[in-house]
C-alpha cells in the first residue's frame, strides 16, 4: 500500500511539474503582468494523486488473466442470445423502433434535431465501417465524399432547382465515382500510407471547394438550399424537423439492413478475408482490386447520400464543415464502437455525437473531455465497445436460416 | 494439352539472388507429385510463382483450360490463377483467423459464385439459392475433412492440425483441378501425418484432382507421391519415382546430407 | 468488468442528457443575482433572449465578448426592474462557427422560446441558422456577420446587424487607395476564409469596375501556415504599391512583419478584422503605418466609454472583438422590446426599423434590409502604436 | 534569378521547420509504427512554454540572449516531458492493441492537448517576443534572407548532423536502430525497449520544441492551434521521404518546403496545399514506400 | 543452474505450456525436441522474459527470473538466439556484434571477446562491414550465435539453429556449439526439430508434445527410444 501511495505521489509531483508553466503562469504580454495561479497546481496534484490510483486499478483489471477459459464478452453473449432467439430479437427491434418513432412526441425540436444528427452519424459510421471495419482500409479522408454529396445537392438545387429526392441518388453515385477515382491509385499502398493519402485527398477536396469560387462559391458557401419536400406538403419548422427525423430513421434502418446484408454476403466475406490476410485472400480467388474498389465505392456512396441530407437539412453549406476533424470523428465512431460491428458503430455514434452535445452545458470543457475520453476508451477498451460477432449457420435447418 | 500443369524454364530473381533457376516440371491429371529439397532450395518460391504471388523473371507456366488447350498464366494475379483451377495452401498457415470455419471455406468458393452488390443488398431468389448451395457445398467439404463440428468456431480457435486441414478444405472449395500443398504435414504429430496421408490420397481419388506438394516428411512423400522432383539451390537436381529418388546419390548427398543418417 | 464500463458510459450519457433537460440552470447569466436564479421563473415571467456564437474552439475570441456584452446590458436592465415588468434572461448557445452546429443551436433557442437572438458571430453559421429563426419568427441581430448576402438578398427579413457589411468596407478601402493614397497598382490578398475572401472579392470587383487601379496580384493564403515568405516575395515581384488584405489580424501581422523585414515599401490596407489592438501588440513596430478600416471612431461616445469601463472593471482587461457591436445590438433589441411594448415578432421588427436608439456606436436604427443606419466605417492608421482615425 | 533565389531560401526555411517536426514523426514511427498525431501539439506546447518563460524573464529584465537560451531550454525540457508522458499514458498501454487503436488514442490526445492549452491559457494569438538578434553581418542580404531564417536553417542543419551522429555512434542510438528493426531481438540482447521508446519520444519532442521556438520567433505569434497544420505538413513530409527514415524525413521536408514555396511563387498560393498533397499522392503512387523508404518484401 | 518448475503460459486464451518443468545443470547441453507448434519456442521465450508465464517459477542460479524484464535476465548471463536468427538487417556485422555486448561495461574484454568470436567464425571477420541482411542464411546463423556470445553468457539458449541451412553448414554450426560448451564451459539449452541431430550433441533431452513434457532422459537413451524414433525421427 505504501508503495502504491508512493507511486501516486510521484505521479502527482510529476504532473505538477509538467503542468507548471501552462497551468500556473499566465502572462499578459501587453501589460507586462504575470498572474500566478498556484491553486491550479494544487488541483492538479490532488487530482492526479487520486486519478493515479484509479488508473492503475483499471489497468490491472484489464491485464488480469481471464479466469475462465471460455470467457465471452457481454456484448457477444447478448448478440449470440439474440441470434439464437429470434423472438427476443424481434421484440428488441420492436421496442427500439417504437422508441424511435415515439421520440418526437415527447421531445422538443432541439432534442429531435440532435437525434437526427446522431442518426446521420450512425449512417456515416456504418458507411465508413464498410471501408475501415470490414475491408480494413484506413481512410482518413472520408469526409471528402460527404462533401461531394453535399455540394452536389447544393449546386444542383440552387442552380437548376433539382429536388432533394432526385439529387439523392445522383449525390450517392457521384460520391461512389469519387471513391473509385481515389481507390484506383491508392490500392497498392499499405496501412499508414493509405491513411495519409486519403487524408491528403480529403484536404484537396476541401481546398478546391474553398478556392474555386466560380464553382463552389468558395468559403462563403452556398445558402438557401431547399429543405427536402415531403409529398409536396407545406410543413412548418417543427413539422419539418419531425419529417427529417423520420426520414433519417428510415434511412438508418435501411442502412443497417443493407450493411448487415452486405456483411453476410459474398462480397462482405471477401472484405473480411481481405482485411485478415490479403495474400491468402487473393490466392483463394478473390480479386483484390475489384473488392477494394467496391468497398471504397460503397462506403463513399453512403457518405454521398448523407452529404445530400446534410445540405438539405442545414440549408447552408461551406467548406468549413468538411475538415479533417470531421473525418477523425467518424473514424472514432467506428473504432470506438468496435470495428466491423453494426451495433458497435451505432453505440459509437450515439456516444460520440450525443455526449459532446449534451455536454454543451460545460461548453468550454466539452472538447477536452472529448479528447480525453477518446484516449481513455482506447487505453481501457482498445477493441471497441462491442466485439464483432460472426453469424452462425445451422445445417439442420439450413433452409429457413439462410432463406430469412 | 494432356498435362494439367506444365512449367518450362521457370526462373525467379530477387534483386541479384536467383531463387529459382530454370526449373521444368509437369503434372498429369489425377497425379500426386511431390517437390522436395532442403530448406531454402526455392520450393516455396516456385509455388508462389506458379500461383501468381510472384511474377517469374523468365519461363512459361501453362495450365490446361477446360477445352484442353494450354493457357499461359505468367503474371496472372493470384485470383485469376485460382479461377484457372489451381488451389493452394500455405507453409505457415494463413487462415482468416477472425472468421468462422465455414466462412473460411466459403471464401474459397468466392470465385465460383456470381452474386453482385445488387444481390447482396436485395438478396433476390437467385442469390439466396446460390448462397444456400455454396454453404451446403462448403459444409460437405468440411464433412469430408471431419471439420463439420467446428463449422461455427472462429478459425483461430481450432487446434493446429485442424487448421492445416481447414486450409486444405478452403483450397478445395475453389474447385481446383490441381491442389498445391505447401508442407501440409508441418507441425503435425505422426498420427496426424498418417491421417493426412490417407486424406490426401482420398481427396485425389474422390475429387479426381491432381496434387503437387512440398513436404519435408520423407515418409509421407515416399508413401504418397507417384513422382518426385528434387530441388537444391534453386535448381532441379532430380526427378523420378520414389524408388529412383531414394537411390539417387545426388539427392542423398544434397538433400539428406552426408553424415545425417536420419 | 466490461459490462461495468459499458454501463458507466451509458450512465454518463444519461446523466448528461438529464442535465441538458434542465436548460434553465445552464442558461442563466453568470451575473444574475442568486435570488433571481433560484426563483422558478415561469416562461411568462421572463423575457428570454438568445446569445449564439462561437464560445469554444479557435474562434472563441470573436464570440465570447458578445456574451459578456449581453450580460452587462441585461444586468443593468434587470437592476432597473427589467423589461415590460419582466426579468430578462439570456440563453447562451455555442455554435463553434460551424453551420451544422448553428442549426442545432438555433433549434435549441427556438425550443427555449427566446424572443430575439444576439448572434451568430460568423456569417456562415448565421446563414445556416437563419432559416430556423425565420420559420419560428424570431428576429436575429448579429454584431459581426458581415456577409452582404445576409441583408442584400432579402431572404432574411428577420435579420439585423450592428456592423456594416463587407462591401461597404471594400468600397471604402478601394476609394481610399485610389483617392487618398493615390496609388495605381495593388495586390489583393485574402485568407481564403468566408470573411476575408468575401471582402477581397468585393474589392476586386470595385477596382475592376472603377478601372483606376490595376490589380497586379490576387491570391489567397493559408491561415496557420508555417511561413508566408513566398507570398511576400511574390508581392514584391508583382510591383504592387499597396497590399489590400482581407482577413484577420494573426495572418496580417505575419505578413506585415515579413514585408518590413524584407524592406519593402508597400502600403498595407486592411479591414475590420485587422483593426484590433492585438494586431498592434503582435506586429509591434512593424504595425506602424498600417491602414485598416473599422467602425467609426466611438472612443468619445459616452455609452462606449461606459461599456468598456464595465468590462475593464469586471475582467481587468480591454474587451475583445465586436464587444461594442454586441453591446449595441443588445441595447437595440431591448430598446425595441420596450418601445414595441411586446415581444411580438411584427411589432418588434417594426420597432427596430422605426425607433432610434442611443448606442455605443451612435444613434442608430435599421433599414428595410436590416443594416444599421449610422453604423459606418472609417479608415484608421497605426500611429505610435495606436489606431488613429485618418478619414 | 533573385526571385528564384528568394523563393528557394523561403522554401529552405519552411522545409527546415518541417524537418525538425518531421524527424519526431519518423523516429517514433520507425520504432513503434505509430502515427503520433499529438506530435504537432508537442511542438505547440514547446512554443508556448518558451513564450511563457521568455515573457516572465523579460518582465524580470534579463538580457535577450540569456532569455533565448533559458526559454529554449525550458521549451525543450517541457516538450520532452510532455512527449514522454503522452507516450506513457496514451500509447504504452496500447502496445499490443489492434492497429487502429493507438491512432485513435493519438487523435484524442491531440484534441486534448489543444484544448488543455486553450483553457489554461487563451484562444487568442499571443505575440512571441523577438529573441533572435539581427546580426550585423546579415545586413546586406537581410532583404532576402533574415537573421532569424539563417538561425532556423543552420540550427536545423546542425541538429540533423548531431542526430545522425547520435544515432550512428552512441550506444543508445544503436539500440534505437536495433529496436526499430527487430523489437523482439532487441529485447533478447538486453535492450530495455521501453526505455528506448521513451528516449525516442524525448528526442523527437525536443526537436519539435526547437522547431516551435524558432518558428514562433520568426513568425512572431502563436496560439493553441499552430500544431495542427504544422503537424499535418510535417507528417506529410515524413511520409514523402519514406516514414521511418531519418534522411528521408529531412529530404521530404525540404522538398515539401520548396514545393510550397515555388508553387506559391510561380503558380498561386491559393492551391499551395493542394500542390503539397498532390505531390505526396504522386510520389506514393510511383514509390509506395516514399522516396527513401525501404520497400517491404512480401513474405509468404 | 536453470530450474523451470511447473510453468503454464498462454497466448490469449490458448494455453501453450502445461506444467512444464525442466532442469539444467551447469556445463550441460540440454535439448528440447518436439514437433512444430509443440511449445518449444514458448518455453525459451518464457525463460528470457518475453512471454510471462501465468504460473510456475523459473530460477536461474537460484534466483527467480520469471516476471523479470528481459534486459535484467540478459544481464544475469542468459543469452538467447531466437528461431529465424533475427539479425538486424540494416546494421553491419560489427554493429550487430556490438549490440550483443550492449549491456556490458568492460570495453576491454569486449574487444577480446570480439576476437574470440571472429576466431570461431572467420567468415564474419571477412564480412564485418557488410549489412546483416545481405549475409547468407548460414552466415546469419553464425552472426546470431556470435552476437549472443558477445554478451559473455553463462548459458546460451538456441532455438532451431539448423533451420533452413544446408547440411554442411549445420554440421559446422553444431561443431561450434560443442566447442562453445567444451572450451568456454557455456551451458547450452538447445531447441531443435531435427531430433537426431540435437540428441547427438546433447547430454540430456526433453521431449515436448502439445505443450507437455512427455519424456526426459539421457540423449543417448532417447536416441534409441522407440517412442521417440517413431514419433520424431520419422522412421
Amino acid at each position: 500500500m505504501a508503495q502504491e501511495i508512493l507511486k501516486s505521489l510521484k505521479a502527482a509531483l510529476w504532473f505538477m511539474f509538467l503542468t507548471f508553466p501552462i497551468m500556473v503562469i499566465k502572462v499578459n504580454t501587453v501589460y507586462k503582468t504575470i498572474e500566478w495561479r498556484w491553486m491550479n497546481m494544487i488541483f492538479i496534484g490532488v487530482g492526479i494523486f487520486v486519478g493515479s490510483f484509479i488508473w492503475r486499478w483499471l489497468l490491472n483489471r484489464k491485464d488480469r488473466p481471464v479466469a475462465k477459459k471460455d470467457f465471452v464478452p457481454v456484448s457477444t453473449r447478448v448478440q449470440a442470445y439474440l441470434a439464437e432467439n429470434p423472438m427476443a430479437k424481434r421484440a428488441l427491434q420492436g421496442v427500439l423502433l417504437a422508441a424511435l418513432l415515439c421520440f418526437p412526441i415527447f421531445m422538443d425540436a432541439y432534442q429531435i434535431n440532435i437525434f437526427t444528427v446522431a442518426l446521420m452519424y450512425i449512417v456515416l459510421g456504418l458507411g465508413l465501417n464498410i471501408v475501415v471495419g470490414l475491408a480494413g482500409l484506413l481512410d482518413l479522408g472520408y469526409v471528402a465524399f460527404y462533401a461531394v454529396g453535399a455540394y452536389t445537392y447544393a449546386l444542383l438545387n440552387t442552380t437548376f432547382g433539382l429536388s432533394f429526392w432526385l439529387v439523392l441518388p445522383i449525390g450517392g453515385a457521384l460520391a461512389a465515382i469519387f471513391g473509385i477515382l481515389l481507390g484506383f491509385p491508392v490500392l497498392r499502398l499499405r496501412g499508414d500510407y493509405l491513411a495519409i493519402v486519403t487524408l491528403g485527398f480529403g484536404e484537396i477536396i476541401r481546398l478546391v471547394l474553398e478556392n474555386w469560387n466560380d464553382f463552389s462559391h468558395g468559403p462563403s458557401g452556398i445558402a438557401g438550399i431547399d429543405k427536402p419536400d415531403f409529398f409536396g406538403l407545406e410543413l412548418n419548422l417543427n413539422q419539418m424537423t419531425d419529417a427529417i427525423y423520420y426520414m433519417m430513421v428510415a434511412f438508418t434502418i435501411i442502412t443497417i439492413f443493407f450493411v448487415g446484408r452486405l456483411q453476410n454476403s459474398r462480397i462482405g466475406r471477401a472484405w473480411l478475408a481481405l482485411r485478415e490476410d490479403e495474400i491468402a485472400c487473393q490466392a483463394m480467388g478473390v480479386g483484390r482490386t475489384r473488392t477494394k474498389l467496391m468497398a471504397f465505392a460503397l462506403g463513399a456512396t453512403w457518405a454521398g447520400l448523407m452529404g445530400v441530407v446534410f445540405a438539405a437539412k442545414t440549408t447552408f453549406i461551406n467548406p468549413a464543415s468538411f475538415t479533417f476533424l470531421e473525418s477523425a470523428i467518424i473514424l472514432s465512431i467506428v473504432v470506438l464502437g468496435g470495428m466491423g460491428s453494426i451495433p458497435g458503430v451505432i453505440l459509437g455514434a450515439l456516444i460520440m455525437i450525443l455526449l459532446p452535445e449534451y455536454m454543451r452545458s460545460f461548453s468550454e470543457y466539452r472538447m477536452i473531455v472529448f479528447g480525453g475520453a477518446m484516449v481513455l476508451m482506447m487505453v481501457f477498451r482498445p477493441q471497441g465497445l462491442v466485439s464483432n460477432f460472426r453469424r452462425k449457420y445451422s445445417f439442420h435447418g439450413v433452409d429457413e436460416r439462410l432463406g430469412g | 494439352m494432356e498435362n494439367i500443369l506444365e512449367v518450362k524454364g521457370l526462373t525467379m530473381d530477387f534483386g541479384g539472388l536467383r531463387a529459382v533457376d530454370s526449373v521444368d516440371l509437369y503434372v498429369k491429371p489425377k497425379e500426386i507429385v511431390a517437390l522436395i529439397g532442403p530448406n531454402g532450395a526455392g520450393k516455396t518460391t516456385f509455388f508462389n510463382c506458379v500461383t501468381g504471388i510472384y511474377t517469374p523473371t523468365k519461363g512459361d507456366i501453362l495450365v490446361s483450360s477446360n477445352n484442353g488447350s494450354a493457357v499461359r498464366i505468367n503474371g496472372f494475379k493470384p485470383n485469376r490463377v485460382t479461377e484457372r483451377g489451381l488451389g493452394r495452401t500455405f507453409q505457415n498457415i494463413r487462415l482468416f483467423p477472425n472468421m468462422t470455419v465455414l466462412e473460411n471455406v466459403m471464401i474459397g468458393k468466392h470465385c465460383r459464385l456470381s452474386a453482385k452488390i445488387f444481390g447482396a443488398l436485395f438478396r433476390d431468389k437467385k442469390t439466396r439459392a446460390e448462397e444456400l448451395k455454396a454453404a451446403q457445398e462448403c459444409y460437405t467439404i468440411l464433412e469430408k475433412l471431419g471439420l463439420e463440428k467446428a463449422c461455427d468456431e472462429l478459425a483461430s480457435n481450432l487446434p493446429y492440425g485442424d487448421q492445416r486441414k481447414l486450409e486444405i478444405a478452403r483450397a478445395l472449395a475453389t474447385e481446383p483441378k490441381m491442389l498445391l500443398l505447401d508442407e501440409p504435414a508441418a507441425g503435425m504429430n505422426p498420427q496426424e501425418t498418417v491421417e493426412l496421408t490417407h486424406l490426401i490420397r482420398r481427396i485425389r481419388d474422390t475429387e479426381q484432382i491432381a496434387i503437387l506438394l512440398i513436404e519435408h516428411d520423407m515418409k509421407l512423400v515416399m508413401n504418397l507421391s507417384e513422382r518426385i522432383y528434387v530441388m537444391d539451390h534453386g535448381q532441379k537436381i532430380a526427378d523420378g519415382t520414389p524408388m529412383e529418388i531414394r537411390n539417387n546419390p545426388e539427392v542423398i548427398k544434397a538433400y539428406l546430407g552426408e553424415d545425417i543418417d536420419a | 468488468m466490461k459490462k461495468l464500463l459499458l454501463f458507466a458510459v451509458l450512465a454518463a450519457m444519461f446523466v448528461f442528457a438529464g442535465c441538458s433537460q434542465k436548460p434553465k440552470e445552464e442558461a442563466k447569466p453568470a451575473e444574475a443575482p442568486a435570488a433571481e436564479a433560484a426563483a422558478p421563473a415561469a416562461t411568462g415571467d421572463v423575457i428570454k433572449i438568445g446569445v449564439a456564437g462561437a464560445h469554444s474552439g479557435d474562434l472563441a475570441s470573436y464570440g465570447l465578448p458578445s456574451v459578456k456584452a449581453a450580460e452587462f446590458v441585461v444586468k443593468s436592465i434587470n437592476d432597473k426592474g427589467g423589461l415590460l415588468g419582466k426579468k430578462v434572461e439570456l440563453v447562451v448557445v455555442d455554435d463553434v462557427c460551424k453551420p451544422e452546429v448553428a442549426v442545432s443551436s438555433a433549434n435549441k433557442l427556438v425550443s427555449e422560446h427566446v424572443v430575439a437572438v444576439l448572434g451568430h458571430i460568423c456569417s456562415g453559421a448565421t446563414k445556416a441558422a437563419m432559416g430556423t429563426y425565420l420559420a419560428a419568427k424570431i428576429p436575429v441581430m448579429s454584431p459581426s456577420a458581415t456577409s452582404p448576402e445576409l441583408t442584400k438578398s432579402g431572404e432574411y427579413p428577420n435579420f439585423f446587424r450592428t456592423i456594416a457589411p463587407d462591401d461597404s468596407q471594400a468600397r471604402l478601402e478601394i476609394d481610399y487607395i485610389t483617392n487618398v493614397l493615390k496609388l495605381k497598382k495593388i495586390a489583393i490578398i485574402h485568407d481564403k476564409g468566408d470573411y476575408g475572401k468575401g471582402l477581397a472579392e468585393f474589392a476586386k470587383g470595385f477596382a475592376e469596375a472603377d478601372k483606376k487601379l490595376e490589380i497586379v496580384l490576387y491570391e489567397g493564403i493559408t491561415p496557420g501556415a508555417v511561413d508566408y515568405s513566398a507570398i511576400v516575395q511574390k508581392i514584391k515581384q508583382s510591383g504592387a504599391e499597396a497590399v489590400l488584405y482581407g482577413g484577420y489580424h494573426p495572418e496580417a501581422a505575419k505578413i506585415v512583419t515579413l514585408l518590413a523585414k524584407k524592406k519593402m515599401n508597400v502600403k498595407f490596407v486592411s479591414d475590420d478584422g485587422v483593426k484590433d489592438d492585438t494586431f498592434i501588440k503582435v506586429a509591434g513596430q512593424y504595425a506602424e503605418g498600417v491602414y485598416a478600416t473599422g467602425p467609426k471612431d466611438v472612443s468619445k461616445n459616452p455609452l462606449a466609454i461606459e461599456a468598456t469601463k464595465k468590462h475593464k472593471d469586471a475582467y481587468g482587461e480591454d474587451p475583445g472583438a465586436f464587444y461594442l457591436n454586441a453591446y449595441t445590438a443588445m441595447l437595440a433589441i431591448t430598446n425595441a422590446i420596450e418601445k414595441a411594448g411586446s415581444t411580438d415578432y411584427d411589432k418588434l421588427t417594426n420597432a427596430l426599423r422605426t425607433e432610434d436608439v442611443e448606442t455605443p456606436i451612435g444613434k442608430i436604427k435599421f433599414d428595410e434590409k436590416g443594416d444599421a443606419i449610422g453604423a459606418e466605417f472609417s479608415v484608421y492608421q497605426v500611429k505610435n502604436g495606436v489606431y488613429v482615425e485618418v478619414q | 534569378m533573385d526571385y528564384f533565389l528568394e523563393l528557394f531560401l523561403g522554401g529552405l526555411t519552411r522545409g527546415s521547420i518541417y524537418a525538425l517536426i518531421a524527424l519526431g514523426y519518423t523516429m517514433v514511427y520507425g520504432i513503434v509504427q505509430l502515427i503520433n498525431f499529438a506530435h504537432g501539439e508537442i511542438y505547440m506546447i514547446g512554443a508556448f512554454t518558451a513564450l511563457i518563460i521568455a515573457s516572465v524573464l523579460t518582465i524580470l529584465g534579463l538580457n535577450s540572449i540569456a532569455i533565448l537560451v533559458i526559454a529554449t531550454a525550458a521549451a525543450i525540457v517541457y516538450s520532452s516531458a510532455y512527449g514522454y508522458t503522452v507516450e506513457k499514458i496514451a500509447y504504452k498501454p496500447l502496445r499490443n492493441a489492434p492497429r487502429l487503436s493507438p491512432l485513435i488514442s493519438a487523435i484524442g490526445m491531440s484534441i486534448f492537448l489543444q484544448n488543455y492549452v486553450l483553457l489554461a491559457q487563451t484562444s487568442d494569438f499571443l505575440p512571441f517576443p523577438r529573441l533572435i538578434p539581427e546580426f550585423a553581418f546579415m545586413e546586406p542580404v537581410s532583404h532576402i534572407f533574415s537573421s532569424a531564417e539563417l538561425v532556423i536553417v543552420s540550427t536545423t542543419m546542425i541538429v540533423m548532423v548531431l542526430l545522425t551522429l547520435f544515432i550512428k555512434f552512441t550506444n543508445i542510438g544503436k539500440a534505437m536502430r536495433a529496436t526499430a528493426q527487430d523489437k523482439t531481438m532487441a529485447l533478447l540482447i538486453g535492450i530495455d525497449v521501453d526505455r528506448v521508446i521513451s528516449v525516442t519520444f524525448i528526442i523527437g519532442s525536443s526537436l519539435a520544441a526547437l522547431g516551435g521556438v524558432l518558428i514562433a520567433n520568426h513568425i512572431g505569434q502563436i496560439n493553441f492551434y499552430i500544431g495542427f497544420i504544422a503537424g499535418i505538413k510535417a507528417f506529410t513530409a515524413a511520409v514523402l521521404g519514406g516514414i521511418g527514415s531519418i534522411p528521408g524525413a529531412v529530404l521530404g521536408a525540404l522538398i515539401l518546403g520548396w514545393t510550397e514555396s515555388f508553387a506559391t511563387g510561380y503558380v498561386s498560393s491559393d492551391y499551395e496545399d493542394v500542390f503539397a498533397f498532390a505531390l505526396l499522392v504522386l510520389i506514393l503512387i510511383f514509390r509506395p514506400a516514399g522516396l527513401l523508404g525501404k520497400a517491404e518484401t512480401k513474405k509468404v | 543452474m536453470l530450474e523451470i518448475s511447473n510453468i503454464n503460459a498462454f497466448y490469449g486464451n490458448i494455453q501453450a505450456l502445461h506444467n512444464v518443468s525442466i532442469n539444467i545443470k551447469q556445463g550441460e547441453i540440454i535439448t528440447l525436441i518436439g514437433a512444430n507448434g509443440a511449445g518449444k519456442t514458448t518455453t525459451l521465450m518464457s525463460i528470457s522474459g518475453i512471454v510471462n508465464p501465468k504460473s510456475g517459477e523459473i530460477r536461474f542460479n537460484g534466483e527467480v527470473i520469471s516476471g523479470k524484464k528481459p534486459d535484467k535476465i540478459v544481464q544475469m548471463g542468459l543469452a538467447h538466439v531466437p528461431e529465424g536468427r533475427h539479425i538486424f538487417p540494416y546494421l553491419t556485422v560489427m554493429e550487430n556484434l556490438d549490440l550483443g555486448a550492449y549491456l556490458r561495461k568492460d570495453k576491454e574484454n569486449v574487444k577480446k571477446d570480439l576476437e574470440h568470436v571472429f576466431d570461431l567464425f572467420p567468415r564474419l571477420r571477412e564480412r564485418k562491414n557488410q549489412q546483416g541482411g545481405t549475409l547468407s542464411g548460414g552466415e546469419q546463423q553464425m552472426l546470431a550465435i556470435s552476437r549472443a556470445l558477445m554478451a559473455r553468457p553463462k548459458m546460451l539458449l538456441l532455438d532451431e539453429p539448423s533451420l533452413g541451412l544446408a547440411p554442411l553448414i549445420v554440421k559446422q554450426i553444431f561443431d561450434i556449439i560443442k566447442r562453445i560448451n567444451q572450451e568456454d564451459g557455456t551451458t547450452i539449452f538447445l531447441v531443435e526439430q531435427n531430433a537426431n541431430l540435437a540428441l547427438k550433441v546433447a547430454h540430456r533431452g526433453y521431449v515436448m508434445e502439445n505443450g507437455h513434457i512427455t519424456l526426459e532422459d539421457d540423449a543417448q537413451k532417447l536416441l534409441v527410444n522407440e517412442e521417440v524414433k517413431k514419433a520424431y525421427l520419422g522412421i
